[in-house]
This record gives C-alpha cells, structure tokens and sequence, in this order.
C-alpha cells in the first residue's frame, strides 16, 4: 500500500514538473516545488554526516576491525562539524561587527578554514593524484595494442597527449604551417581536427542515445513502471 | 642465438618489473620540470584552439560593465585543474571592466571562490563590494538551484555570503532571472556543473529571444562530454590544464599589447608554467604504452617460438 | 594495535616480485633512492632562501612559514619578502608576523600529503589514518555548510524569523513567518527516518518526491538539450565555402565526416536490428569513430590526472619547502 | 515558425516556443510505450548479439579447463545504481554459465546489499542450471566499501588465486584501471561492461571486450527478458531511427539551402526549423 502511494507520489511530481514546462502560470509550482528540493537536498547532506556517524558507532562499540580509524574518523567529524557550526574563530562580518554569527564559516582564518585548507585540500588533492601513478602503471602493464580496435584507440591518445603539449609542435614542425593542404598533419593541428570532427560526432552520437534513455526511464517513472528507486538510498553525488 | 637470448631476458625482468619504479619515473617526470621552470621561469607558448578562443572573445567583446556569473562548480580536489581557469577568466572579466557574480553549486566550493577573488582582485581597489562584485556563495539543490534561478536569482539566494539581501546588491540591479547576466561562465569538475547548466539554464533560452551566453571550463575527464555543446549550445570550452594555458596566454598578450611594459604577475601563469610537468608526464606515458606493448609482443613472440 | 591494522603489503602481487631476495634488494635500492632525493630537498632547505633584496634581505629557512598581515577584522597571507621589509624597518613591529597556525597547516598538510603518497608503497597505517581523517572532515564540512548556506536562511529563517536573525542571521530581512517551509523541514525529518530500520520506510515518500520531480526535470531536459538542441545542428551544411580550394575542400570534409560520424554510430547503438548488410557496415564505421573518441577520452584523463599530481608537488616544493617560487609567495 | 502561428492570446498561458519540445516528448512518450505495450502482447522481440555476451562462454571455458576461478566485479557502487543493477543481471548470466561448466566464480563486493543480491542471483543461477549443490555462498563477499582498500584487497586475491576469467560490470571509477591491470598481470580473459563514459577508454584499452554504455545495459534487458525492459530498448531503438532520418534529411536540406546561398527559397525554412529546435539561427 504505501508503496503504492509513493509511485503516485513519484509519478505525480514528475508530470507536474513536465506540465510546467508548457503551461505558463505553473511556473511558480515549480519554483515553490524546487525550493522543497533543495531543502531535501541540503537535509540529505545532515542524513549523509548522520549516517557516518551512526556506522562508525557501530564500528566501535562492537570494536570490529579497524574501529580506531573509525574514531579517528568520528572524532574528525565531530570537531569540523563543531567548529563548522559554531563558527570557532571567524573573523566578524563588515556589516554586523558585534554579531556573534555574523561572519562566514568558512572565511579566511577561521577554525573551518584551516581544517580545509590544511586538512581536507592536501588529501582530497592527493588522493586525486595518486591517479597520475596508476594510470602510468596501467599504462605500461595493461594497454594492449591486440586488435585493430586498440590500436587506434592508442594512437588517437598519442596524437592528443602529443598534440595537447609543446612536445606535438616539436615533433611535427617540419611539416609547413602555411601550406594548408598538409598542415593539418600537425600534431597540434590534428590533436584539434580530432576533436572537433570524431570525438564531436562520437559523443554527439552517444549523448543523443543516452538523452533516450534517460527520457525513457522518466516515461517508466511516470506510469509506476520502473520502482527500483524505492529500495534505494538518497544523497547527491559529486563526481 | 645469445643476443635472441638476452633480448628474451630483458623482456621477461621488464614484464616483471617492480610498478613502484614506474611511480617514481612517473613522480619524477612531474617533479623534475616544475623545480627547472620554479628555478627560470622560463613557459612554452601557446597556440590557442578555436574553443578557447571563443571563450575569450565571448568576454571580450562584452560591453564594459557587462554582468558576468561566474559558478564555479569544483572543490579542492580538482582545482590542481581548475583553479588556474578560474583565475583566468575572473582576472579577463576584471581587466575589461566586467561586474562579476561568483556561486558555486558544490559545498566545498566556497573557500574556493575567496581564494580567485583575493588573487585577482586583491590589488584592485577600484573593484569595490556590492558594485563591481559579489560572491552569493554555495547553495544546496544542484539543478534545483538552477531552477530557481531560471526564474528568480532571489529565489535561490535570499542573501549574498555577507548576507546582505539582494535587492540591496547595486551590482545586480535589474536581474531578475539567469538570462538577464550577459553570459554564464561555468567552471566545473562534474556533477552539477557545465554540463547540467547546459540543460537546465542555457538551452531552454535558446529557443526565446534572448540566448544566455555560455562559457564552460572543465577538467579533462569531463571535457570531451561537452564537446558536441560547442558552438551551439556554448560559447566556448576550456579543456584541462592546456585550455586554461591558452586562455592565460591569451588573457596575457591582450595585456601585453595594451602596454608593451607591462610585467605579468608570477602568478597568472600557474598553466602556463604547468605545461612543463605536462609536457613530460606525457610523454613518459606514450613512452611506457609503447614499452609495454613491445614488452609483452616480444614475450608473445619468444613464447610462440619456444 | 588491532584497531589500527595495516593490510601487509601483498607479496607476490602483480608488480611485486615474487621472489623474496629479489623483493628485498629491489625494496633497499628503492629505498636508496628516495633517500637520496629527500636529503636533496633537506639540503636545499636546510641551505634557506634569501628573501627581500639589497638591505631588507634576509634569509630563511623555509619548512612552511606562513606570513600575514592584519587587514580590518583578520589577517591576510603575505610573501615573506614583505615581512623582510617590515622587519628591517621596525625590528620591533608587529604588523607583519609569522603565523603559526598557518605554519603549522602547512606542516599538516604537507605530512598529510606524504601520507597518502606512501600507499604508492604499500598499504599502511599512515594512509589509513589519512583516509579516516578526510571522511570525517569533508562529511563534517558539508554538513556545516548545508546548515548554514541552506538550512538557516532558506528554513529556519522562514519559519521563526525573529529568532534566527537574533541568534544565526542578522542580515535576515523576512519577519513574517511563512509556514510552507514547513514541507521541506517535514520532508526532511521523513528523508532522516531512513537511518532507522523500522522506520525506513517513511522515508520512502520523501524520496518518492524527489525522484519524482527530479525525473520529471530530466526528461524534458535532456530531450530539449541533447536530443532536440543536438539534432538541430544536423542542419548545418555539408558543403562548407572557404576562402581558399583547400579551405573549401577541408571544410566540407569536416562537415560530412561529422554527420557520417553522428549517423554510423547511432547504428552502433540499435539493438533491434542485426549487424548484417548496410546496417552492419555502418556500425562498423561506427566503432572506428567511438574508437577515436575513446582514444581522445583517455589523452584528456590521462591530461587531467597529470596536473593534478603536478599541483600536489608544487604545493610542496613551494609552500611547504621553498624550493622554488613561481608565484612570489616568499 | 511555429512559435509564430499561436494565437497570441494563447501566449499568456502556453509556452509557445515550446512547441517543438512538445512534439519531441509525444514522440518519445509514444515509441517508448508503444514497444512496451508490443513486448507484453508477447511478441518476440530480437535484440542484436553482443560480442561481449558471445566471449562469456570463451572465458568461462577457458577458465574451466585450466582450473582456476573466475571474477566477477559488479562495480563499486550500491543497489541504487542502475548499473549495479544491470551489472548484477548479468552476473546471473554468467554465474549460469559457470554453473554448467562448473568452474568456480569469485565474486567480491564493495556494498554489502550488493553481496546479498549477488549471492541471491547466483543461487538461482546454479538452480537453474541444475546444481544447486555446487553453490558456495563464501565465494560472495563484502570487502570494504572504501574504493582503494577494495581495490588492495582485490587486486591481491587476484594475485593468490590468478583467475583466468575476470568480469567487470557495473559502475567504476579510478579502479577500473587498477583491476584491468592486475587481470592482465595474471593473464585473464577480460570483458567489461559499464556505461560510465569516463573509464570506457581504459576498459576498452585493457580489456578483451567491453560493452560500451547503452550495450551493456541492451546486455542486460536482453538477458532479465522482462518485456518491460525489451519492450523499452525497442522503443529507445525506434525513436533513434526517427533520429536517423530526420538527421539525415536536415542535412539534406541545409546543404541545398546552403548551395542556393542566403537567398535560396529553401534558407528562410531551415532557419525558422533550426532556431525552433534550440539550434540557433
């Protein structure tokens, strides 16, 4: 019964958001009905740090493996979220000097500031980086040129990863930049016809299947077909 | 046969080569030209492509005065990317005279926002608060937010970071929803950025009568998806650390040329002086796929022979 | 320290070889190596950096310093060649210091740093203290900034203006109370029912809702942006004029190879149809320009991962360091 | 154009420039549920065989005459991902396959729900294969939900047990590369499956098949055999064709228009069409 309820609920919402795309006036539905999204979405955010908290609990009360990372982890969760919300050590607004809450959060200075800075920038950074290291691993122990397929897949990535430095101007600046008839061949020059000609009409291409496909999921939401949301978590996602 | 042999030999230690050496040569290839180019300051010029040409010429030929929003969509964990853009295309608004709205969809992008606009316009006081800029900060929502905005800025943003109410902005006077600022610019690592403004805020005008101007800055990762975009639906796209190169050099000529004796900060060549690291990252990669390959066909071979 | 386990470092592992001799030699070579780069970088350090120039000069030793001045209610980083100047004018003032707290966030995160790079080693304690660190600090931080950027003014301000302004916004010009901010505030404690087990199916219609609304977006989105918008470039010309016969012919051959393009992969894509006769060769074609684009895809990821660990390194060997200063920090 | 031939009364409460985005959705409304609607009548609808699908026998094969394990990777993301779901599908398609070769199937998970779906799938798969017995719900794990120590201890299964069959389906990111490179290391037979755009060119670069994004979700629908899912791939399929041709005879158009120069009879027409469906003037 109740799930029953929140297909209409899903399917409903979603004509109404397609109606007041056409019909004028509902305009303000839809904003009205965009300020609750993000709301939910700001409140989903709460439920993600209320979770975490919950499973390093978990973690820890039942000492499972690894439960000191998990109170690190909680620790450094509870300290960004203090510091966050009370705003700790933020220097105060131009306009409201004397108000206790006036600054920023995250300004220049401040508690917040300093644990991104210091904290949350190096490691999120590198943990990015660390990527440059396996991709140069796979590189020389898993990017096979063993069909035709390949073979051209690697050699378009040499010509952008040439082209797209000084090293594709240097190799290829024999070849005339004035004779348009065979200057394209530059890597520089080439790297861009790639671009702009098959990776434009490639992913053209693609965008355009996965724009059906979205749509079509949308139509199954609509009519109650597709349900699998309903046995899923919520959250936004970055990426 | 003791030269086949030793070929053998050497394919079969390299196939089992520690990866931790490939880290380092990797680590080093980076490191080395960063310390060569922080020592003599020495940058390779660039040639701009078409799509960040259009970027540029999508901000220079605004009027003076001209209402930019500038949302940068990315947190700290790409900005090695896309802060350089950032600063890029800020500084150009800043050197045309532009009035610059800065917001950013993603949580961790506030500080973000400070950091270009103290860079930038630290030493501009002519660039007062409120006037020639303003910074509305993050809002939760990702394409709610920019639905919102469709319709009403206020909407989404009752307040600006210093909470002043927005009707009190004299910057932002006269805007009423997105399309009323004469170009967006986007500068984004994924989910929600350039490419969610391109639904939800760039097409549905273009079939009114007055199109909002798009600019997307993107990472590399993301860049290609956005291609097809451009030049409908876009303006111009800044693709990874090579497209921000271009539009600073850009953005440094027109200052050059505006005043032969003008000295470019250190610090508006962050990309420029990046293409050193790239340059040879790069070419340490076409090197170790061909190595590979040779690698494992010379295995192959001797495996088929034996 | 079970609570602390590291995972040992996987012997045998691809890459790592197999034989144990072989792994240890291999292990003090590498570790020969690092050495010697660090004591380079020390050494460099050790040896300071002169800041300032002529009278005002003065060197120091690098390892993170931070700089700030004070500038109305905080303080802003300045390079060190300016704290050089204030030094030698007014060895007494006090306008220009160092900041520990910064100087110290410089050490943390420059540590940090390290820590995560020493899985490239292996698995270790380090990278997981790193690791558990940042979930905490960015789930913290996030949430902070929903509360404050989007909760406090866009709910709690609705809801109890006089309160809010008193005590969280002062810059809050509503004073009426409006009561629709209430559905958020309700759909949100429904969305937070989902942490408990018998209650998580409450949260089943806030979810609903949002998938809904979000759906809806969707579909008329992607239809008007990538579906409509992008078969409306299909209009443009195949025969492009250009001012010279090469300009011409290139043109057009561009234009043609896009719409070939555009057309033998959506082949690609029909599922219904077998890969045989005309379809079949145009699918083929297909492949070759998804080939491509793939190829290109991988130069720029591999573009974007490079610059990312090129930003890491500069951060340590300018601010943490002082190696070099391509931006004028010192 | 046809924003032009509303009534201009009708403007105060319809979208008029809209119109062309109202026809576009009626069609796609109307091809996706009219397929729907054709696949539950039960007529049988054909779907294209995927190379990748066709190497899944190979693999399992292989694997089953050398006698080592097979991989299964079902990505590292949770049941609410649709590709999870999708990856899981096909992991009942394999599972089968190893079931009637009887090789032994690996398969580590990075969410726990996923592990509980997975060993639900593969149960039913060795069911319908007739060995039930041959089952092993300890061959189905949870590892970590952390993406890189997920990876470590993957990567380090597979070096102790070297399968020679590794499967990818589902959601990746960064680790795509790691695992493609540690199944190369002990030389597997590697097909992917994933419509994640940013890893396809590692997967397709380091694997022996990959089904490429919309593939590997046809892949899926094919092997569920819902009509539901069929009927919507037919559907997603006929409104790709009208996209074909449509494409095709704007082409047509403009080029003529382009030929008879910006006075032609035809320019006036593909202008007003262009600038109609967002495309600019």
């Amino acid at each position: 019964m109740s799930r029953s309820i929140a297909v209409l609920v899903a399917g409903v919402a979603a004509v109404v958001m397609v109606l007041s795309k056409f019909i004028v006036p509902m305009e303000s539905a839809e904003t009205t009905v965009a300020e609750w999204f993000n709301a939910a979405a700001a409140i989903a955010f709460v439920l993600g740090g209320a979770s975490l908290l919950k499973m390093n609990l978990l973690t820890i009360s039942a000492r499972g493996p690894g439960w000191g990372y998990a109170a690190v982890t909680l620790v450094a969760f509870l300290a960004t979220l203090g510091v966050g919300l009370f705003k700790v050590g933020v220097p105060p607004s131009a306009a409201f000097p004397d108000h206790r809450m006036g600054g920023t959060p995250d300004a220049e200075g401040g508690a917040l500031w300093w644990i991104y800075e210091y904290l949350m920038s190096p490691i999120t950074g590198t943990l990015f980086a660390m990527l440059a290291f396996y991709v140069a691993s796979a590189a020389f122990r898993a990017f096979r040129a063993k069909n035709a397929a390949a073979i051209f897949l690697l050699v378009t990535a040499f010509v952008v990863l040439l082209g797209r430095t000084y090293a594709g101007v240097f190799v290829t600046s024999w070849i005339p930049d004035d004779v348009p008839w065979v200057s394209w061949l530059r890597l520089e020059n080439l790297s861009a016809v790639i671009m702009s000609v098959f990776t434009t009409a490639g992913t053209r291409a693609m965008i355009i299947g996965i724009a059906i496909g979205v749509a079509a999921t949308g139509i199954k939401i609509m009519i109650g077909l597709d349900r699998s949301y309903l046995g899923a978590g919520a959250g936004g996602g970055n990426g | 046969m003791a030269t086949h042999a030793g070929h053998a030999s050497i394919f079969a230690r390299l196939d089992r080569i520690d990866r931790r050496w490939i880290f380092l040569a990797m680590f080093v290839a980076v490191a080395a030209p960063i310390l060569w180019v922080g020592v003599t300051g020495k940058t390779f010029p660039e040639a701009p492509t078409p799509a960040v040409q259009g970027a540029f010429d999508a901000v220079e030929s605004l009027p003076s005065g001209a209402r930019v929003l500038v949302s940068m969509d990315f947190d700290p964990a790409s900005a090695g990317e896309l802060q350089p853009m950032a600063t890029a295309i800020v500084r150009h608004c800043a050197l045309r005279g532009h009035r610059i709205c800065t917001m950013t969809l993603w949580p961790a992008g506030g500080p973000i926002i400070d950091g270009t606009m103290q860079d930038v316009l630290g030493d501009r006081p002519d660039y007062r608060y409120g006037e020639h800029w303003v910074n509305l900060g993050y809002r939760a929502g990702f394409e709610g937010v920019m639905k919102q905005m469709n319709s009403r800025v206020s909407l989404a943003y009752a307040t600006d970071v210093r909470q002043t109410p927005l009707e009190r902005i004299p910057m932002l006077e006269g805007i009423t929803g997105i399309a009323d600022f004469d170009l967006l610019v986007s500068i984004s690592a994924g989910y929600a950025g350039a490419k969610e403004w391109v639904q939800y805020s760039v097409s549905p005008t273009l079939t009114g009568s007055k199109p909002l101007r798009f600019v997307a800055g993107s990472t590399g990762v993301q860049t290609p998806q956005l291609i097809p975009y451009y030049p409908n639906q876009m303006a111009g796209i800044l693709g990874a650390i090579k497209g921000a190169a271009e539009y600073e050099y850009l953005v440094n000529e027109a200052v050059r040329k505006a005043d032969p004796s003008a000295i470019v900060p250190a610090k508006f060549q962050e990309a420029q002086r990046r293409m050193a690291p790239q340059l040879f990252g790069h070419v340490l990669m076409v090197a170790l796929i061909v190595l590979g390959n040779v690698v494992f066909f010379g295995l192959r071979n001797r495996e088929a022979r034996a | 320290m079970s609570q602390f386990p590291g995972t040992s470092g996987t012997p045998g592992a691809p890459g790592m070889p197999a034989d144990p001799a072989v792994a240890r030699r291999a292990n003090r070579l590498m570790i020969a190596v690092l050495a010697v780069i660090a004591a380079l970088l020390v050494v460099r350090a050790w040896v300071g950096t002169e800041v300032g120039s002529g009278a005002d000069a003065q060197v120091v030793h690098g390892y993170g310093m931070v700089f700030v001045e004070q500038q109305g209610a905080g303080h802003v980083q300045v390079p060190a060649a300016e704290w050089a100047q204030a030094v030698a004018a007014d060895p007494a003032q006090q306008r220009v210091m160092v900041s520990w707290p910064r100087t110290v966030g410089v050490w943390a995160a420059a540590l940090l740093t390290l820590a995560v790079l020493s899985f490239l080693w292996r698995d270790n304690p380090v990278y997981k203290l790193a690791e558990s660190v940042v979930v905490g600090v960015s789930a913290g931080y996030v949430m902070s900034t929903a509360v404050w950027s989007s909760l406090v003014n866009q709910v709690f301000g609705k809801l109890a203006p006089g309160l809010t302004k008193a005590y969280l916004s002062p810059g809050l010009t509503t004073t009426e109370s409006d009561w629709w901010a209430l559905v958020p505030l309700g759909l949100g404690m429904l969305l937070l029912c989902r942490l408990s087990a018998r209650l998580s199916w409450v949260g089943m219609f806030p979810l609903a809702f949002v998938v809904g609304v979000f759906s809806g977006w969707r579909f008329v989105q992607y239809v008007e942006s990538d579906l409509l918008a992008q078969v409306a470039t299909m209009f443009d010309p195949l025969y492009v004029a250009g001012p010279t016969a090469a300009a011409t012919v290139g043109g057009t051959l561009c234009a043609v190879l896009v719409l070939v393009g555009v057309l033998t992969v959506l082949a690609y894509f029909f599922f219904s149809l077998e890969h045989k006769g005309p379809v079949g060769g145009a699918a083929r074609i297909g492949v070759w320009y998804l080939m491509i684009t793939f190829g290109a895809s991988f130069g720029f990821t591999v573009m974007g991962r490079i610059a990312l660990l090129a930003a890491r390194c500069e951060f340590l060997f300018d601010d943490w360091l002082w190696l070099i200063d391509p931006a004028g920090k010192h | 154009m046809l924003a032009d031939a509303a009534d201009p009364a009708q403007k105060a409460w319809f979208a008029a420039d809209k119109v062309p985005l109202l026809v576009a959705l009626a069609v796609v409304v109307a091809a996706v549920l009219g397929s729907i609607a054709l696949a539950r009548t039960g007529r049988p609808i054909r779907i294209r065989r995927l190379a990748g699908l066709d190497a899944v026998e190979e693999a399992v094969g292989r694997a089953t005459e050398m006698g080592r394990p097979i991989l299964f990777v079902p990505g590292i993301q949770d049941m609410d991902n649709i590709m999870t779901v999708a990856g899981v599908t096909i992991l009942g398609h394999v599972a089968k396959v190893a079931a009637e070769y009887d090789a032994e199937i690996e398969v580590p998970t990075s969410r726990s729900i996923v592990m509980t779906a997975a060993r639900d799938t593969v149960q039913a798969a060795y069911l319908a294969a007739g060995r039930p017995d041959s089952y092993n719900p300890d061959r189905i794990y949870y590892v970590t939900d952390d993406q890189f120590a997920y990876v470590a201890a993957t990567s380090g299964m597979m070096a102790r047990k070297k399968p020679a069959a590794c499967f990818y389906f589902g959601c990746f990111f960064a680790e795509s590369l790691i695992l493609a490179e540690n199944g190369n290391a002990v030389g597997a037979i590697q097909v992917a499956g994933t419509a994640e755009t940013a890893q396809l060119p590692f997967f397709v670069a380091a694997c022996d098949y990959t089904l490429i994004g919309e593939e590997f979700f046809a892949a899926s629908a094919y092997l569920s055999g819902e009509p539901d899912q069929v009927g919507t791939l037919l559907g997603q399929d006929v409104v790709k064709a009208i996209v074909w041709f449509v494409g095709l005879a704007a082409a047509a158009l403009g080029t003529v228009a382009a030929l008879q120069g910006p006075d032609g009879a035809l320019q006036p027409f593909v202008s007003a069409m262009r600038a109609a469906m967002g495309g600019g003037a």
